[in-house]
């Protein structure tokens, strides 16, 4: 490899003297004169038709300089992927007609003081007529579940299916010639970021009618082109400021807090700061999404996988927001990093009414790792093989074809399966200590030969 | 809108702050003594990353109503950095990459440094119980535990 | 009361970068005229230090010393687009962008430096901020001087423009054929753990983890990485839930009190070894270690909890309480089989 | 209207007098952690605070083997400036040091299950709560204090005082929690046992903390030992006991029926203890 001057050493972090004398400036830090603060009224139910909001009190409270509802935002439609194509858009700013999830943002008082506004938005009065809620995938795939979604489904479409997937070999064979199907269910639970730093965002309205907007999100033109689509404003009106952000985790995309904050500067001409409170962090952003995922393997007595087919429902929770993209992510990482010859994947997308899922750390690649690693323990249990060996010998080789139809490349799974044993002591037997990504050995090879 | 008014120390500083009267010193040092080192985490106790030192003693600036520290001293991290330089846990915490985000460092080296004010030559396991109620997201605590024992070290303990 | 250990292992790969519909990034960098250099990004510094490694890049690439960079993140007004921080692809995207960009500018550089040294610029190298000529170590030019030299006596903008786009793949809806990602990374984890039988508390003992990232860029932060995502894997193996009865909606977290995360009472050993196999897109060889690192030590936890107690538990978070229930499912199938004997 | 006025009395005379002037306008706290958490929270707007940290209640006094402690003495307090045992144990394991500095031993008797481990400790210690008004002050049991909710103190009254025997017995404090620091308890038993000469239980008291919505003495158990050698058989039979009439919350933490499952299991390990430390027949 070669040897390079500053890359390669570990140099002190560029903010690090800011962060230990706490002189970094994080979006909270942010503050200007005559600033108002947002608190948001949100949905106390999962599923529901909004009959009336009532907004008089808090209107009427000191200190409160407006209350912002759905007709006040100018497109009340989130608009997340359609820049890269993905849709249709399902999210609005601002419930309208119904809320789909507990804690899905109705109206947003704007106040003096946080102080203030949450007493305030106390005092809005919500007349929602509760509907059954779908919380359960399983369920919501069903033909006798409600439909949630207005569009007439409880998933999402690609292109005109109910679910993405992978057609790789012949899966049915695979599980005809094998000396054991070994099958495991595993379910993710939904996980929260839980940076320390919430939801920031601070909108500032400038003389030449721009806006000046601080916001911790984690992609700033995401958020730029998004906020100005939902204010009918050319983007080149808003300054998008950031940078800084008190750990994302994949809680930051979600361009949940700018627009709101930008029309309640411009509608009371003056600065707001919308901070979130740490339980609308967890109630209300979004989290990694629930998965339960399905595995079915045909495996031979020697070891080799030479089948696994995968039902995989993702739990988007009410609206979409990234987790089209993360189940597709999801299909092409969940046979994980092993040369199997026939592979039958199927992702579905399913919405409850639950708080969204979206982006989290890994999304789609951490639940399929969970779920590959411990089925291929049962594989190995089944057939009475060491752990260490079921993986290093069906460890992927540069060169395989992946079941999504792209030659593999960069592989060193194997190499960190031998650092990972002599970190530990554990002794591998010649054979298994001399193998590497680049060989011909291994099931791959013996795989490739009879396909 | 009524307002009370708190006279206390702020690091060395005689200070007067008039404020509604639920605010807490958190509020009250972020927003009207423009002292923003120390963060809103969770306002709810959770994080410990508001913690100060009312009278040397850790403290959870986010649960203090500002009334509490009518006549007493608050030292927050701006108070223990000296002017051009670093507090030794701050340059320990620069050194070992014991900040990644940056968030919860304030409260983590205010915790610490009330510990080590306390005891100056703690044990790792003391350092940990020092710091088991500031929350760390990014760094799995390994490096900030290292940081503090560094300073300890060099107090003349550490390996106890 | 019984403390049963089990050790696990997994093996994993993360990719690098989304791919969905295209995935760019740009930067723009330019020379100030006294030698100094602004990088210029739409970029966002979760923490993970990309402000950092960004500036060891560009210092690379120009040939002078850090202090000569300054990386500005998170302006739209002055900076061109970025995607944003997530997929792991800051270092990567962000990386080659900010190459591109910089071998524009010192191309620039060295062109000014060649007409001042009467040399080609292609017989220029730069290193610590001077300019030097191949082969004769005594001609030799300060970037400082090359830069006042190109704004007060050429009329020349020392700058340059970077992208890197991965381009759009399509995903065939039949087969799911794809190209969804630019490299690949590889880590295994072994954990040890122990069990209480009594009430189900899993504790995890030890993480030992070796990682393939292609080149690190600062090796500090990238064991910053490998910790931080030890212990989150951990978390999201026994703590981490919104819902604990999911799909129940109740009881459900609030805060950070009742939403569990690791304190500095529960940390596990950590320890690490990375090796380095340099990827072919990347920037210097990066892969990218962002997000992967709390992936591995979930399954081996889960594993290492099937080696101490012989019950697979499959659903997320391994609370006590599942554990617990399983243990006594265990054993009225163990004393069921008994009977039957 | 947001809160207008915050009263930091120097005394509990006029601390009285305020109570009695605004009556339910008034929120009072002592350390502040669960009312300042409450209305950060969104979940109350007081009219008017009060604070107990200024009233002269924060003495604590050892006499006749008998602890007097002020309301207002903080966790920390507890744990390094006496030497009551249980009650220490549960100071120490309150939150983190920070908070430790702030929770006051008034205050935890008003924190919701599971929280409140400050007096599953008082009263396995059989410790009496001190009720001051203006016409006087009163002592109950602490048990009587808990079984009687909200009631427990009248509007005009307020907790000025903790007195806590100084246990002649054996003791042991067990606490599960799903981490190690920080957090509310799964189950927690504190105990209480006197042995003769013969090793034989002569009187036992067991509390229990998040066993329902307050801290709970668990009579059949204690029932169970006395009279009992505290052998392996005794031990078990009690901590089965322990768990009869519990009624434990469930929540993010823990479900009713894990923590139903571990009641038995700090019993046995608190009884365990004390049997351990000092085997029977010594």
């Amino acid at each position: 490899m070669k040897q390079l001057g500053i890359v390669g050493q570990s140099v002190h972090r560029s903010d690090g003297l800011g962060h230990v004398t706490g002189r970094t400036t994080f979006i909270d830090d942010i503050s200007y004169p005559h600033m108002l603060y947002i608190s948001m009224v949100r949905s106390p139910v999962a599923r529901g038709k909004i009959r009336s909001i009532d907004t008089s009190k808090a209107e009427a409270f000191p200190g409160v300089a407006t209350v912002i509802t759905a007709k006040d935002v100018p497109n009340n439609l989130y608009t997340i992927l359609c820049l890269i194509g993905i849709g249709p858009n399902d999210e609005p700013v601002l419930a309208e007609d119904e809320v789909m999830y507990e804690g899905e943002p109705i109206c947003a008082v704007v106040a003096e003081s946080e102080e203030i506004a949450r007493e305030a938005a106390s005092l809005v009065k919500l007349d929602i007529e509760e509907l059954e809620p779908v919380l359960d995938v399983e369920y919501a795939l069903r033909p006798e579940a409600p439909k949630i979604k207005k569009w007439g489904t409880n998933t999402f479409t690609y292109d005109g299916k109910d679910h993405c997937q992978i057609r790789f070999g012949d899966v049915e064979r695979g599980f005809a010639e094998a000396d054991e199907i070994v099958t495991g269910t595993y379910q993710l639970s939904p996980i929260e970021h839980a940076p320390i730093e919430t939801h920031v965002c601070v909108a500032k309205p400038e003389p030449d009618g721009r806006l000046t907007v601080h916001t911790n999100t984690q992609a700033l033109y995401f958020t730029l082109d998004n906020t100005a689509i939902i204010l009918k404003m050319p983007s080149n009106r808003i300054r998008m400021i950031g940078g800084t952000v008190g750990g994302g985790f994949g809680g930051k995309v979600d361009v949940l807090t700018e627009p709101i904050t930008c029309i309640a500067a411009l509608k009371t001409g003056r600065p707001v700061k919308w901070r979130w409170t740490r339980e609308e962090e967890t109630r209300c952003s979004s989290t990694r999404a629930a998965v339960k995922i399905e595995m079915t393997d045909g495996v031979m007595r020697d070891g080799r996988i030479v089948a696994r087919k995968v039902r995989s429902l993702q739990d988007a929770g009410a609206y979409h927001r990234h987790s089209p993209y993360g189940a597709m992510k999801h299909m092409v990482n969940v046979v994980g990093p092993y040369t199997i010859p026939n592979v039958w994947v199927d992702v579905y997308c399913v919405y409850t009414n639950r708080q969204p899922s979206s982006a989290m750390r890994g999304f789609g690649v951490t639940e399929a790792s969970f779920a590959v690693e411990v089925q291929m323990d049962r594989i190995a249990k089944a057939i009475g093989m060491d752990p260490w060996e079921i993986r290093l010998r069906n460890a992927y080789r540069n060169g395989d074809m992946r079941p999504f139809g792209k030659i593999t490349e960069d592989a060193t799974l194997i190499e960190t399966i031998q650092a990972a044993a002599k970190l530990v002591g554990h002794e591998l037997p010649p054979e298994l200590a001399q193998m590497h990504s680049n060989d011909e050995g291994g099931y791959a090879a013996a795989q490739r030969a009879t396909a | 809108m009524s307002a009370i008014t708190v006279s206390f120390t702020l690091n060395g500083r005689a200070t007067t702050l008039t404020v509604s009267p639920a605010t807490t010193l958190l509020t009250a040092l972020r927003e009207h003594a423009q002292l923003t080192a120390t963060k809103a985490g969770c306002s709810q106790g959770g994080c410990g990353s508001c913690t100060v030192l009312v009278n040397g003693e850790p403290t959870l600036a986010c649960l203090t109503p500002l009334a509490h520290v009518e006549g007493q001293e608050v030292t927050t991290l701006e108070g223990i950095t000296p002017v051009g330089g670093l507090h030794p846990l701050q340059k320990a915490f620069y050194d070992r990459f014991a900040a990644q985000c940056g968030y919860c460092t304030p409260g983590m080296i205010m915790a610490a440094k009330a510990l080590l004010d306390r005891n100056p030559h703690p044990t790792r396991e003391e350092i940990a119980a020092a710091l088991s109620g500031n929350l760390c997201r990014c760094t799995g605590y390994l490096p900030i535990l290292d940081a503090v024992e560094d300073v300890a070290r060099q107090n003349g303990g550490g390996e106890r | 009361m019984a403390k049963v250990r089990g050790r696990g292992i997994a093996s994993v790969s993360y990719p690098t970068g989304m791919n969905l519909g295209g995935d760019p990034t740009q930067a723009l960098v330019f020379c100030q005229p006294t030698g100094g250099f602004s990088v210029k990004l739409a970029s966002t510094d979760l923490g993970q230090g990309l402000k950092t490694v960004i500036q060891q890049i560009a210092a690379e690439t120009l040939g002078v010393p850090l202090e000569s960079v300054v990386v500005d993140t998170g302006d739209t007004d002055s900076a061109p687009h970025c995607m944003g921080t997530f997929a792991s692809r800051g270092t990567h995207r962000v990386g080659n962008a900010v190459i591109m960009a910089a071998q524009e500018a010192r191309r620039a550089l060295l062109e000014v430096a060649a007409e001042e040294l009467e040399a080609s610029p292609d017989d220029l190298d730069i290193s610590d901020g001077v300019i030097s000529v191949r082969g004769v170590p005594d001609r030799t030019l300060s970037v400082f001087d090359a830069a006042l030299a190109a704004h007060f006596k050429y009329g020349r903008t020392i700058s340059g423009r970077g992208i890197y786009l991965k381009p759009k793949s399509t995903v065939d809806p039949e087969t799911g054929a794809c190209d969804p990602d630019s490299t690949v990374a590889h880590a295994t984890t072994v954990a040890d753990v122990e069990v209480d039988t009594e009430t189900g508390e899993v504790t995890v003992l030890r993480l030992a983890s070796a990682y393939e990232v292609g080149r690190q860029i600062n090796p500090a932060m990238v064991e910053g990485q490998i910790a931080g995502g030890a212990v989150m894997g951990m978390a999201h193996a026994l703590m981490e839930t919104v819902y604990p009865e999911y799909p129940a909606l109740r009881p459900h977290a609030h805060n950070l009190s009742d939403y569990l995360l690791p304190t500095t009472m529960d940390l596990p050993e950590i320890s690490s070894v990375v090796l380095e196999y340099p990827s072919s897109n990347g920037p210097y060889g990066v892969k990218g270690v962002g997000e992967m690192t709390a992936n591995s030590p979930i399954p081996a936890i889960i594993n290492a909890i099937h080696d101490a107690i012989g019950v697979w538990i499959t659903e997320l978070p391994v609370t006590p309480e599942k554990v617990l229930r399983a243990l006594k499912e265990r054993d009225a199938a163990q004393s069921a089989a008994t009977a039957a004997d | 209207m947001t809160a207008e006025a915050f009263h930091l009395p120097r005394s509990i005379a006029e601390a009285l007098d305020l109570l009695r002037e605004h009556g339910d306008d008034v929120v009072v706290m002592t350390g502040g952690t669960l009312v300042m958490s409450a209305i950060n929270g969104g979940q109350l707007f007081p009219r008017r605070l009060m604070s107990l940290k200024r009233a002269g209640i924060d003495q604590l006094r050892a006499e006749n083997g008998r602890f007097e402690i002020g309301a207002a003495v903080t966790a920390s307090r507890l744990a390094s400036e006496t030497d009551l045992p249980l009650l220490t144990q549960a100071a120490a394991g309150l939150g983190g040091p920070a908070l430790r500095n702030q929770a006051t031993i008034g205050g935890n008797l008003f924190a919701h299950a599971p929280y409140g481990d400050l007096g599953v400790a008082l009263m396995a210690l059989d410790a009496e709560v001190e009720l001051t008004r203006k016409e006087g002050a009163r002592t109950v049991p602490l048990a009587d204090f808990f079984a009687n909710g909200a009631a427990a103190r009248r509007p005009d009254e307020l907790v000025t005082a903790l007195r806590v025997p100084r246990p002649s017995g054996e003791t042991a404090w067990v606490r599960l929690g799903r981490r190690q620091a920080a957090t509310a308890p799964v189950a927690t038993a504190a105990v209480v046992i006197e042995r003769d000469a013969d090793g034989r239980c002569t009187a036992a008291r067991i509390a229990l903390g998040a066993a329902g919505p307050a801290p709970m003495r668990a009579r059949e158990a204690e029932a169970a030992l006395v009279g009992q050698p505290l052998d392996e058989s005794t031990i078990e039979a009690a901590a089965q006991a322990a768990a009869i009439g519990c009624e434990p919350p469930t929540d993010a933490l823990a479900s009713s029926w894990y923590r139903q499952q571990m009641i038995p299991v700090v019993v046995r390990r608190a009884l365990s203890q004390i049997a351990a430390a000092a085997p029977a027949g010594r």
